[in-house]
C-alpha cells in the first residue's frame, strides 16, 4: 500500500519535473535549429534539412506528446549535439557518475560516524565542529582544486584526471565527502546530543552498559534518523555535486554531459539527465522511507 | 551547488564561542561596509594593466593581480556587492515564496496541503545545479538566471519549515485559547499564526544566505553566474581557475573571503537560532 | 557482605551553570539497610532524582558530587560503577514511558542487562527474559519480549522497566517516581508489585512527591526540600506527628475525601465554603463575604482582612490571613491568600449542603473511622495539624469574627473588597440556572466510538468533576461542551440556547462566556505575548469596563471584539491596567510578573495566569482539563483552593476533569465517572466515593494509594 | 614544421602513447567533422585522397594523382591501388562514389553539400582507380575539400551497416595507419596499430588519447608523468613547460583566418568607417596580446593568417595603435561628448558595441582578450565595448537579429580562401559584417576559379587590402596557434602542414 502510493507518487513527480523541463527549454530563446546548426555553417537551405530531420515543424504540443509517449516506453531520443541515441550518451556516462557519487557517500558517511562517535571529548569536538564548520562553508570546488595541486600536481600521489581506476577515484571522491561528512557529522552528533540526553540513555546506563556500547548500541541509531531525513539532500548533493567535481577533475560522467547539453541546448539529452535525476530521487526517498521503517519501528504498522 | 549549498536548514550545532560570534559579526560587518561603499577600500575593479598580469600578493596589490592585471583585493571587495546582493535577492525570493505556500499548505484543507508538499518534493527532485542550469538554458547565463534558480532552489526548505511550523502552531493551546475568545479565523492567523511562524525564519535566512552564496560560487564556477568582467566572487574563482599553477591566489585568496563570508554567516545565524531557542523552549 | 547497603554522609552535588551552579543536593545524609524499604519525598526539584542517580554514578556528566563518606555495599570508592549499576543496583526511572529504548525490544532491552552482567549465555537469555518479564506479571512473557515499547500500555513498560532493573537480581531496586505517569489502577498494580519484590527480600529506595504511594511500602522516610533532608523517621511516626512545619504542610496538601472544604496549602486557614446566598434577612450590599489579601505580592508588607459583617444574619464570617503562610515563605513566591469564607443557613442551596455536611462530615468520618480515605488523615487530624484547622472552623462556625479594617489598603484592594462583598448577591436569582446542558453525545473517529452517548448538566456555582482512567474520553467531552470538535450526535445547549451545531461565527458572540484551562498552560499561551498582554486581551472590551469600577454584572456583549484599544486614554488604560493587576493579585500574582513571558514562569505561577485569564471574561463556566496533573502537590493545593475560592466568590461552574479521584473529592459537588466513552456513575461527589455503585468505580476507588501508616 | 625531437633519439618502433587534448570530438564521423581540434584524431584512421605540403600546395595521399582540365569544370582523380579498409573491404573508385553519395544525402551533412560540395555536378566512376568530378564553375576549393577530414574515405560497408553513422565510433572503419578499438566518451578514445597499413606502419602499437579540458589538469598531468603528450598550453602554463629540463614545447600557427574581431556595418555605429577606425585606433593590439598572452602570441595584420601563400605582408603595421588618432577620429565623427562614466556619448547615445560569445567555442583565453580589449578601448578611447558570453542558441539568436556589433572568429579551414568565402560574400554563411560588396563578391569568385597560385594570390592580396586598409571592416588580432608539449622521450611530434594543428601520432614514436 505505501509502496504503491510512493510509486503513484513518484510517477507525478517525474511526470512533472520532465513537463517542466520541456516547458522550460521550450521557453528559452533561440530556436533548436539554431542549437543544432552550433557555430556550423548556417544556410536556409541547412536549416530546412535539420527541420526536415528533426520533424521540428510539427506543433510544439505534439512534438511533447510524441515525446511523453516514446519516453514512457523507453526511447528518450537522439542528442542533436552527439547524434547518439540518448539512452547510450546517458548509459555511457552513469558508470562514472554512479561509482563516484556512491564512493562519496560511502566514504562522507564513514567519516561522519566515525567523527560523531570519536570526537566526545571537549577539545576533540571543538576540533572537529571547527573543521566540519570550515569545510561546509567552502566552494566544493575549491576544495577540489586545493587537494588537485597538492596532492596530483605538488607530490603526484594520486593521478591528474580521468577514470583511471581506484587511484583516480580517491581526490574526487573525497572532495565530494568531505562536505557531506562536513555535515552528516553535525547532524550525528547532534543526533547523539540529544539521544543522549534522553531518559533511556540513563536507563541503559544504570544498567551497566559502557559509553561506547551506550553510544553504538542506543545513541547511534537515533542519530541515524535524522541522517536518513538527508537523503534527499544527499542526493542533491552527489548529484550536482558531480557536475562540478567531474569539471573539476576532468572526470568524465553524467555532470559533463549534463553541462554540456545545457550549454548547447541539446534538449533530448536535458530532458532525460531530467527525467534521470527526478527517478533516482523518487527511488533514493522511497529507500529512505524503507530505511525508516527498518530502523524505527514505531513507524510500522502492527 | 556546491557540495555545501544545500546544506538542510534543519542541522542545528553547538553553541559557538564568544569570540567566534564577535569576530564573525565583525567581518560580516566589513562585508556589509565593502558591499555599500567598496570605494572605502579599494578603487576601480576593471582597471587593467597589461603590464602587471598574475603578480603574488604585494604591498601594492594584497591579493596580487589577476590575469589582467587587475587588483585581486580590489575585485574581491568590489564583488561583495554582487555576491551578497545575489546571496540576499536569492534568499528573499526563497523565504517569500517559501513562506507564503508554507503557510497555506500548513493552514489549507489536507488535500491542498498534499498537493503542496508533492510540488516542493517535485522540485526538490531537481538538484539545485540542473535546476540553475534549466534556467540558464531560458534565461541565458548571468545574474537573473541565477537568482531566480537559486532562490526556487532553495525555496522548498523554507516552505517545509514554515509549513511544519504552521502546523505545529495551529495545534498549540493558544490558538484553541484564542477561539474561546472568540477570534475569527483570519484574526488567528494574523494574530498568532503567522507572528509564531515568523519566529525562526530570519533566523533560518541569514544561515540559509551563506547558503546561497556558495550556491552562487558554485553556479558561477560553471560559467553560469554574472559575466566577466563582473568580479563576482564565484566567477573570480572560475576565471582564476585556470592559473592554479602560476597564480594559485586569484582562486585560493577570493576563495578563503567567500568561505570566510559563509562561515561568518553560519555562526552568527546560529547564535541567533540558539537564542531564539532558547527563549521560546 | 554489610547489612548497610549504602551509607552517605554530607552528599553534596552541584550543576555548574553559566549564571550561578545549581546546588542541587546540599549535604545529605542516608543509609540504606538490607531489606529495608527507604523513600524519599518532597516536592518537585528538591532533589531526590539526584540524590538517587548519584548512588549509581549517574548524577550526570556535569555533575560535581562531594561527601564526606560514600560507602557502597560496606566499600568506598572508587567504584567499577559498570559493575554495580544492574548488579548492585537496579534503577526504575521516574518515567516509565520514555526510559525503554523505543528503538529496541522490550526482550533486547533486558537481555542487555544479563549480557552485560555475563549472566547466562546467548541461547539461555530468551528464556531467562522471559522468567523475568512473567516475574513481574507481564501477560504473554513471549510475545511481549518481541515487541517495542510503544507497543505497550504504560503498565506494562513500567512492569519491563522493573524487570530489566532486577534482571540481574542487584540486592538494592532504586524506584524513582514509579507511578507517577500512569493511571490509578495501574498505578496500584505497580505498587503491588513492588511490595511483592520487598516481600521477596529486595532493599528498595523510593522516590516519590506522594506521601500515599510512600506511606504504604516504606519503613523509613527522608522529607528533602531545597536539596536537605528537613525531617526522617519510621514512617509511621514522620505521617503521624511531623516535627517539621514543611511536611506537615506536605501532609496537609494531599488533596481527598477528607480534606474537602478545608485549605490545602495552608493547614491553619479556615475552611472553605460553598457561596453564601444572601439572606433574605440581610440588608444592602454590606451582606456577607470576606476576603483576605495577601498584600505582599503587591509590594505593600500588609495584610489585610476585610471583612464586612452581616451580624444581623448571625453568620459569621472569618476573615484571617495566615501568618504562617507568610513564614514559610509563601507569600514571598505570590501565594494566593484570597479566601472566602462564609456560612450561611440557607439549606436549600445544592452547593451549600454539600458545604454544610463537609465539616461534619469529616468529624463523622473521623469519629468512626468508617471510611478508608478519611482515616489517615483522622490521625493526623487528631494529632497536628488539621487541629488548627479544625479550632477555626469552630470558631467560624460559632459565629466569632476575626476583623480587621482595611485602613491601610490600597484603592483597588479596597474595590476588590467591595466586589466581592457585592458577588453573592448574584447568586441570588431564583432557583440555580443550568448553564451546561448535554444530551446524548457521540463521537466517533473512524471506526472507534469516543464518546457514547454522555449526558451532562452543569448548574451556576457547581463544581462537576469528571473522572475516568486515561483515554475514557474524558478530553473529548471537554471539546464537545466547548465546540472545538462537533458531536456526532447529541447536543448541547449553553446558557439555555443552542450551542452544538451552530456556525462558529453565530458561536462567537457568546465564546467569553465559557473558559478553558489545560494541563498544560504553557501551550495555552503565545509564547511572544507578555502576562499583561495575555490577560489584558482577555477582558471584555474597553467600551463596557470605561466605567468606574467592574461589577460583576455580566458582560454579555463580548461581541464588540477589539483588542488593542489604541485609542484609548491615558486614563482607560490605565483602568485597564489595573483590572489586570487586579485579576492578577485575585489569583496570587503580584504585578511583577506584568511583564514577563510565560516561559519565565514557574508551573504553578503559569497556571495562576491561566486562571486569571480564564477569569477575565467573567465566564458562567470554566472547564478544567486536568488543571492540577502537572504540578507538584503544595502548587496542586494552592491551584486547588484558588479555583475553590473563585467559585466561592464568583460563582463561576467550573467542569473539573482529573485522573486523580483524590483531587476530585476534595473539590466537586458533583461527580461523572467516565469509562471507554460512557458515564458509568454519577452524582454526589460523597455519593458516588463513599457508596459507588458501578464496580468501574470501586476499583477506581480501591486503586487510590491512601495515606496509611504501614505496620 | 616538426618539433624538436632531438633528444628522442632515432625513430623506434613500439610502446604506447598517452596524449592529453582539450576537445572531445562530439562526433567520430570524419564526414561530420567540424571541430578543429578533432583533425589529430580524424587522421589516425581515416586518409582523404590529397594533402598538403609545407606550402599550401596539394599533394596526393589515398590519391596517386590529380589533375584539372584546363576550364577548371573537372577533376580527375587517379586512386591508390592495393589499399583496404580496416574491415577488410577494398579501397577503389566506387567507393570514393560511394561516400560522395552518402554526403550528399539528405540530411546527413547538410553543411558539406551546402557549402563545399555546392559547386559539384556529379562524380563518376571512370573505372576502378579513377574517379571524376564535374563541377559547375570552376573551383579550386574542391581541392580543399578532397585534403579535409570531411573529403577522408569511410568503408562504404560501414558507412551502410553503422548503427551510429553520425556519431561515427569504432563500426566507422577507415584506411589510416591506426584503429580506432575503444571510444569511452567523457573519458579517452584509444588507436592500436593498423598492421595492414599498406605503408610504412605506425611506429606505436597503441595511442590513448584523454581528454582533460581543463589546461592546468592537462599541465599537471604532463608534469606529473601521468600522460606523455599534451596539446593546447595555455600562454600562462607555458613558462612551467619550458622551464622543465624533460619537456618540450612547439608550437604551430593554425592555417585559415586570423582571430578577428569582424565589425557590423549594417547599424551604427560601425556603420560609418571612421568609429571603424578609431576603434582600430584605439586599441594597441601588441600591449594587449602581450598582457593576455604574456608575449605567446603571434599578432596578425590581416585576416587571412601568415602562414598561408595568400598572405598579404604589406598590411603589417599600417594601421591602428593610436589613440591620439581614434579620439580625433571619434571627434570629427560626432562622437565628442563623454558621459559621468567617461564614455563618448552621441546624440545621447553612448558609443556602445557589443561582442557576443557562445560559451562553448569560446578558447584559447579569448574572453579574456575580450576583456583586455574592452578595458582598453575604454581607457584610451571612452568605447564601451560590451562583452557577454552565452550559450549557443542565445549567440545564434543574437546574431540572426543583428543585435551585436562585433563578431569575433577564425577558422582554421586549410586554405583560407574557403574561410572568406564564408566570411566575406555577400551570401555567406557567416557573412556576420553584412557586408553586400559587389567588388568583394567578384574578388572571392576569382580567387575561388584562379587555377594558379601566383594569381591567386594576387587577388586575394587586392581582397585584402580592401577589407582590411580600405574599408577597415575588420580587426586582426592574432594568428591563432597550436602548442604541443611533451616529454622528451616523445619523437616525431609534428604539426600539420599548412593546418598547423598537431598531426596525427602516425610518425610519432616513443623511445625506450
Ligand atoms: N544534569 C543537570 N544539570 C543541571 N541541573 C540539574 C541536572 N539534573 C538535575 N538538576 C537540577 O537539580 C535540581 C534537583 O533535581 P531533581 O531531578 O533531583 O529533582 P526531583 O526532586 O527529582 O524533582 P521531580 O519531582 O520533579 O522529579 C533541580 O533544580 C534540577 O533542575
Ligand atoms: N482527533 C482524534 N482522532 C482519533 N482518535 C481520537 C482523537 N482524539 C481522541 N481520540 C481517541 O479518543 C479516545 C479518548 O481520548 P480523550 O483524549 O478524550 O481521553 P482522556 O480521557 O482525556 O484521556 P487522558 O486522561 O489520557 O487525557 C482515545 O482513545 C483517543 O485516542
Ligand atoms: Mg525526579
Ligand atoms: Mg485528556
Amino acid at each position: 500500500m505505501i509502496v504503491l502510493r510512493r510509486l503513484a507518487t513518484g510517477l507525478v513527480v517525474l511526470w512533472a519535473a520532465a513537463t517542466a523541463a520541456y516547458l522550460a527549454l521550450l521557453a528559452a530563446p533561440g530556436d533548436t535549429v539554431d542549437s543544432i546548426i552550433g557555430d556550423g555553417a548556417d544556410t536556409p537551405l541547412i536549416r530546412a534539412q535539420i527541420v526536415r530531420e528533426w520533424n521540428l515543424d510539427r506543433p510544439a504540443v505534439i512534438q511533447y506528446v510524441d515525446y511523453l509517449w516514446r519516453a514512457a516506453q523507453g526511447d528518450l531520443g537522439r542528442s542533436y549535439l552527439l547524434q547518439r541515441p540518448v539512452r547510450d550518451v546517458i548509459a555511457d556516462q552513469i558508470g562514472p557518475t554512479l561509482t563516484l557519487a556512491v564512493t562519496a557517500a560511502v566514504l562522507g558517511i564513514l567519516l561522519a560516524l566515525v567523527l560523531a562517535v570519536t570526537t566526545r571529548r571537549p577539545w576533540a569536538r571543538r576540533v572537529s565542529s571547527t573543521a566540519e564548520l570550515v569545510l561546509v562553508s567552502t566552494p566544493s570546488f575549491l576544495i577540489g582544486i586545493v587537494l588537485l595541486s597538492v596532492f596530483s600536481f605538488r607530490l603526484g600521489w594520486f593521478p591528474v584526471s580521468g577514470d583511471q581506476g581506484v587511484a583516480a577515484l580517491v581526490l574526487p571522491a573525497l572532495t565530494l565527502a568531505l562536505p557531506v561528512a562536513g555535515v552528516l557529522t553535525q547532524v550525528l552528533r547532534d543526533g547523539i546530543d540529544r539521544a543522549l540526553d534522553e531518559p533511556f540513555v540513563v536507563t541503559a546506563r544504570a544498567r551497566g552498559l559502557g559509553e561506547r556500547a551506550v553510544l553504538v548500541r542506543h545513541a547511534l541509531r537515533h542519530a541515524l534518523l535524522p541522517v536518513i531525513t538527508l537523503i534527499g539532500w544527499l542526493f542533491g548533493i552527489l548529484l550536482g555535486g558531480a557536475v562540478i567535481i567531474e569539471t573539476v577533475f576532468g572526470r568524465p560522467g553524467l555532470g559533463q554531459v549534463t553541462l554540456q547539453a545545457v550549454t548547447s541546448e541539446d534538449l533530448p539529452v536535458v530532458l532525460a539527465v531530467v527525467v534521470f535525476s527526478a527517478f533516482v530521487y523518487v527511488v533514493i526517498n522511497t529507500a529512505a522511507d524503507l530505511a525508516y521503517l527498518v530502523i524505527d519501528p514505531r513507524l510500522r504498522r502492527s | 551547488m556546491t557540495i555545501a549549498l544545500e546544506r538542510p536548514l534543519s542541522v542545528r550545532l553547538r553553541r559557538p564561542s564568544g569570540g567566534g560570534v564577535a569576530a564573525a559579526t565583525g567581518f560580516l560587518v566589513l562585508a556589509l561596509v565593502a558591499a555599500v561603499t567598496p570605494s572605502l577600500f579599494a578603487g576601480d575593479p576593471l582597471a587593467a594593466d597589461p603590464l602587471h598580469v598574475l603578480e603574488a600578493p604585494s604591498a601594492a596589490h594584497w591579493f596580487g593581480t589577476d590575469q589582467l592585471g587587475r587588483d585581486v583585493f580590489g575585485r574581491v571587495v568590489h564583488g561583495a556587492r554582487h555576491s551578497l546582493l545575489i546571496g540576499v535577492v536569492a534568499t528573499a525570493i526563497a523565504v517569500g515564496i517559501g513562506l507564503l505556500l508554507g503557510l497555506l499548505a500548513g493552514l489549507a484543507h489536507k488535500y491542498a496541503d498534499e498537493a503542496l508538499s508533492r510540488s516542493f518534493d517535485a522540485l526538490s527532485a531537481f538538484p539545485l545545479l540542473l535546476l540553475a542550469l534549466l534556467f540558464v538554458a531560458v534565461a541565458g547565463p548571468g545574474t537573473v538566471g541565477l537568482v531566480i534558480a537559486i532562490g526556487l532552489a532553495t525555496m522548498p526548505n523554507y516552505a517545509r519549515v514554515v509549513r511544519t511550523q504552521t502546523l505545529v502552531v495551529r495545534q498549540a493551546g493558544y490558538v484553541t485559547q484564542a477561539v474561546a475568545f472568540g477570534d475569527s479565523r483570519l484574526r488567528l492567523v494574523l494574530r498568532h499564526v503567522l507572528p509564531n511562524v515568523l519566529g525562526p525564519v530570519p533566523v533560518l535566512a541569514i544561515i540559509g544566505l551563506g547558503e546561497a552564496i556558495l550556491a552562487a560560487a558554485g553556479l558561477s564556477f560553471l560559467g553560469m553566474g554574472p559575466q566577466p568582467p563582473s568580479p563576482e566572487w564565484g566567477a573570480m574563482l572560475s576565471e582564476g581557475r585556470g592559473y592554479l599553477n602560476v597564480a594559485w591566489w586569484t582562486t585560493v585568496l577570493p576563495g578563503v573571503v567567500v568561505t570566510l563570508t559563509v562561515i561568518s554567516l553560519t555562526v552568527v545565524g546560529r547564535r541567533l537560532q540558539r537564542r531564539f531557542e532558547g527563549r521560546s523552549a | 557482605m554489610s547489612d548497610l547497603l549504602v551509607s552517605v554522609r554530607d552528599l553534596h552535588v552541584t550543576f555548574p551553570h553559566r549564571r550561578g551552579d545549581v546546588h542541587a543536593v546540599r549535604g545529605i545524609d542516608l543509609d540504606i539497610h538490607r531489606g529495608e524499604c527507604v523513600a524519599i519525598v518532597g516536592e518537585s526539584g528538591s532533589g531526590k532524582s539526584v540524590t538517587a542517580r548519584t548512588l549509581v554514578g549517574l548524577a550526570g556528566h556535569n555533575a560535581r558530587v562531594r561527601s564526606s563518606r560514600f560507602e557502597i555495599d560496606g566499600r568506598s570508592g572508587p567504584f567499577d560503577w559498570q559493575k554495580l549499576r544492574g548488579g548492585f543496583a537496579g534503577l526504575v526511572m521516574q518515567d516509565a514511558l520514555v526510559s525503554l529504548d523505543p528503538l529496541r525490544t522490550v526482550g533486547a532491552e533486558i537481555s542487555e542487562v544479563l549480557k552485560v552482567h555475563s549472566i547466562g549465555n546467548r541461547n539461555d537469555r530468551p528464556a531467562r527474559v522471559r522468567e523475568l518479564l512473567s516475574t513481574v506479571h507481564v501477560p504473554e512473557p513471549e510475545r511481549r519480549a518481541a515487541q517495542y515499547p510503544h507497543q505497550l500500555s504504560g503498565g506494562l513498560r513500567q512492569r519491563a522497566l522493573i524487570a530489566s532493573a532486577i534482571a540481574a537480581a542487584p540486592p538494592l531496586l532504586i524506584a524513582d517516581e514509579p507511578t507517577t505517569a500512569l493511571d490509578v489502577t495501574v498505578q496500584a498494580q505497580i505498587l503491588n508489585l513492588l511490595a511483592e519484590r520487598r516481600a521477596t527480600g529486595d532493599t528498595l529506595l523510593l522516590i516519590s512527591h506522594d506521601l500515599a504511594v510512600v506511606s504504604r511500602l516504606a519503613t523509613r522516610v527522608l522529607v528533602m526540600k531545597d536539596g536537605r533532608i528537613v525531617e526522617s523517621g519510621e514512617t509511621s511516626t514522620l505521617l503521624t506527628a511531623p516535627t517539621h512545619p514543611y511536611t506537615a504542610q506536605l501532609l496537609a496538601a494531599v488533596p481527598s475525601a477528607a480534606s474537602r472544604g478545608r485549605r490545602l496549602s495552608s493547614p491553619t486557614a479556615p475552611p472553605l465554603t460553598a457561596p453564601a446566598a444572601k439572606s433574605p434577612a440581610s440588608t444592602g450590599a454590606a451582606s456577607t463575604g470576606a476576603s483576605s489579601i495577601d498584600a505582599a505580592s503587591t509590594g505593600v508588607a500588609l495584610t489585610v482582612a476585610a471583612s464586612m459583617n452581616a451580624a444581623s444574619t448571625g453568620v459569621a464570617l472569618t476573615g484571617a490571613t495566615s501568618t504562617g503562610a507568610a513564614s514559610t515563605g509563601v507569600a514571598s513566591t505570590g501565594d494566593p491568600l484570597l479566601s472566602v469564607a462564609s456560612t450561611s443557613p440557607a439549606p436549600t442551596r445544592n452547593a451549600l449542603t454539600t458545604a454544610a455536611s463537609r465539616g461534619a462530615g469529616s468529624a463523622g468520618v473521623a469519629s468512626t473511622g468508617a471510611s478508608s480515605t478519611g482515616a489517615a488523615l483522622t490521625g493526623a487530624a487528631s494529632t497536628g495539624v488539621a487541629v488548627a484547622g479544625v479550632a477555626l472552623t469552630g470558631v467560624a462556625s460559632t459565629g466569632g469574627a476575626a476583623v480587621a479594617a482595611p485602613s491601610t489598603g490600597r484603592a483597588s484592594t479596597v474595590t476588590v473588597a467591595d466586589e466581592l462583598a457585592v458577588a453573592p448577591a448574584l447568586f441570588d436569582s431564583g432557583p440555580p440556572a443550568v448553564i451546561v446542558e448535554a444530551s446524548g453525545l457521540h463521537k466517533r473517529y473512524g471506526a472507534h466510538t469516543v464518546v457514547d452517548g454522555v449526558d451532562l448538566t452543569i448548574r451556576r456555582g457547581e463544581i462537576v468533576g469528571l473522572v475516568g482512567e486515561s483515554g475514557s474520553g474524558k478530553t473529548t467531552v471537554a471539546q464537545l461542551l466547548f465546540g472545538l470538535t462537533a458531536p456526532t450526535s447529541g447536543t448541547v445547549a449553553f446558557e439555555g440556547a443552542p450551542w452544538t451545531g451552530l456556525k462558529e461565527r453565530r458561536r462567537r458572540p457568546r465564546r467569553r462566556r465559557l473558559q478553558l484551562i489545560s494541563q498544560d498552560p504553557l501551550s495555552g499561551f503565545d509564547p511572544r505575548w507578555t502576562v499583561r498582554r495575555i490577560v489584558e486581551e482577555a477582558l471584555p472590551p474597553a467600551s463596557l469596563t470605561n466605567g468606574h469600577s467592574p461589577t460583576f454584572e455580566r458582560a454579555q456583549t463580548a461581541n464588540v471584539r477589539r483588542r488593542s484599544w489604541p485609542w484609548l486614554s491615558e486614563a482607560a488604560r490605565s483602568r485597564r491596567n489595573e483590572q489586570v493587576v487586579e485579576l492578577l493579585e485575585r489569583v496570587g500574582l503580584g504585578a511583577e510578573v506584568l511583564d514577563r513571558y510565560p516561559r519565565q514562569l514557574s508551573g504553578g505561577q503559569r497556571q495562576r495566569v491561566a486562571i486569571a485569564r480564564a477569569l477575565a471574561p467573567r465566564p458562567s463556566l470554566i472547564i478544567c482539563d486536568e488543571p492540577v496533573s502537572a504540578l507538584d502537590v503544595s502548587v496542586q493545593a494552592q491551584v486547588l483552593d484558588l479555583l475553590a475560592d473563585i467559585r466561592a466568590a464568583d460563582g463561576t461552574a467550573l467542569l473539573f476533569i482529573s485522573h486523580d479521584l483524590g483531587v476530585v473529592h476534595h473539590l466537586a459537588d458533583r461527580v461523572l465517572v467516565m469509562r471507554d466513552g460512557a458515564v458509568v456513575e454519577s452524582g454526589p461527589v460523597d455519593d458516588v466515593f463513599h457508596n459507588p455503585q458501578h464496580e468501574y468505580t470501586r476499583a477506581l476507588i480501591d486503586a487510590v494509594p491512601t495515606l496509611e501508616v504501614s505496620r | 614544421g616538426g618539433t624538436d625531437s632531438a633528444a628522442a633519439g632515432e625513430p623506434v618502433s613500439g610502446g604506447a602513447l598517452t596524449w592529453g587534448i582539450e576537445t572531445e570530438p562530439i562526433t567520430l564521423n570524419p564526414h561530420q567533422y567540424a571541430q578543429a581540434k578533432a583533425r589529430l584524431l580524424v587522421w589516425n584512421n581515416f586518409e582523404s585522397l590529397l594533402t598538403h605540403d609545407d606550402k599550401g600546395g596539394y599533394v596526393p595521399w589515398l590519391a596517386s594523382g590529380y589533375e584539372a582540365s584546363a576550364d577548371g569544370l573537372t577533376y580527375t582523380v587517379k586512386l591508390r591501388t592495393g589499399v583496404t579498409f580496416s574491415d577488410g573491404t577494398t579501397f577503389d573508385a566506387a567507393a570514393v562514389k560511394a561516400n560522395i553519395d552518402q554526403l550528399l544525402a539528405d540530411g546527413y551533412a547538410p553543411a558539406v553539400a551546402a557549402v563545399q560540395l555546392k559547386n559539384l555536378k556529379s562524380v563518376d566512376v571512370v573505372d576502378a582507380s579513377t574517379v571524376k568530378y564535374n563541377l559547375t564553375r570552376p573551383d579550386v576549393l574542391i581541392l580543399d575539400f578532397l585534403s579535409s577530414p570531411q573529403g577522408a574515405i569511410v568503408s562504404p560497408k560501414s558507412l551502410k551497416e553503422a548503427k551510429n553513422l553520425k556519431a561515427g565510433g569504432t563500426d566507422l572503419a577507415g584506411t589510416g595507419p591506426f584503429v580506432l578499438d575503444r571510444y569511452t566518451p567523457g573519458q579517452e578514445i584509444h588507436y592500436k596499430k593498423n598492421p595492414g597499413y599498406r605503408d610504412r606502419p605506425a611506429y606505436l602499437d597503441e595511442v590513448t588519447y584523454r581528454f582533460l579540458k581543463e589546461s592546468s589538469v592537462r599541465v599537471g598531468a604532463l608534469t606529473s608523468g601521468q600522460v606523455q603528450v599534451i596539446e593546447g598550453v595555455p600562454a600562462t602554463d607555458q613558462a612551467q613547460i619550458t622551464g622543465n629540463p624533460s619537456l618540450t614545447l612547439s608550437k604551430g600557427l593554425n592555417s585559415g583566418s586570423a582571430y578577428s574581431y569582424y565589425f557590423n556595418v549594417t547599424h551604427a555605429p560601425f556603420d560609418d568607417i571612421k568609429v571603424r577606425q578609431a576603434f582600430r585606433d584605439a586599441l594597441d593590439v601588441d600591449t594587449v596580446l602581450k598582457g593576455v598572452y604574456r608575449g605567446t602570441a603571434t599578432r596578425a595584420w590581416s585576416v587571412i593568417g601568415p602562414t598561408s601563400p595568400l598572405y598579404d605582408k604589406s598590411l603589417e603595421g599600417t594601421y591602428g595603435g593610436n589613440a591620439e588618432r581614434a579620439n580625433a577620429t571619434l571627434d570629427a565623427a560626432g562622437w565628442n561628448t563623454r558621459d559621468a562614466d567617461g564614455y563618448r556619448v552621441k546624440d545621447g547615445k553612448r558609443l556602445t558595441v557589443r561582442l557576443v560569445q557562445s560559451a562553448p567555442f569560446v578558447r584559447d583565453r579569448r574572453e579574456i582578450l575580450a576583456q583586455a580589449v574592452q578595458a582598453a578601448v575604454k581607457q584610451s578611447a571612452g568605447i564601451d565595448l560590451q562583452v557577454s558570453v552565452v550559450d549557443q542558441g542565445t549567440a545564434t539568436a543574437a546574431l540572426e537579429k543583428g543585435e551585436y556589433e562585433v563578431f569575433d572568429n577564425s577558422r582554421a579551414d586549410t586554405d583560407a580562401g574557403a574561410a572568406l568565402n564564408l566570411l566575406l560574400a555577400s551570401n555567406g554563411a557567416i557573412n556576420r559584417l553584412g557586408v553586400q560588396d559587389k567588388g568583394i563578391d567578384g574578388l572571392l569568385d576569382k580567387g575561388q576559379a584562379a587555377q594558379d597560385a601566383t594569381s591567386r594570390a594576387a587577388v586575394y592580396r587586392d581582397l585584402q587590402q580592401k577589407v582590411i586598409a580600405d574599408d577597415s571592416l575588420i580587426l586582426p588580432l592574432y594568428a591563432p596557434a597550436d602548442q604541443i608539449a611533451a616529454s622528451k622521450k616523445v619523437g616525431g611530434l609534428q604539426f600539420e602542414p599548412t593546418a598547423g594543428v598537431p598531426g596525427s601520432a602516425y610518425t610519432v614514436w616513443l623511445s625506450k
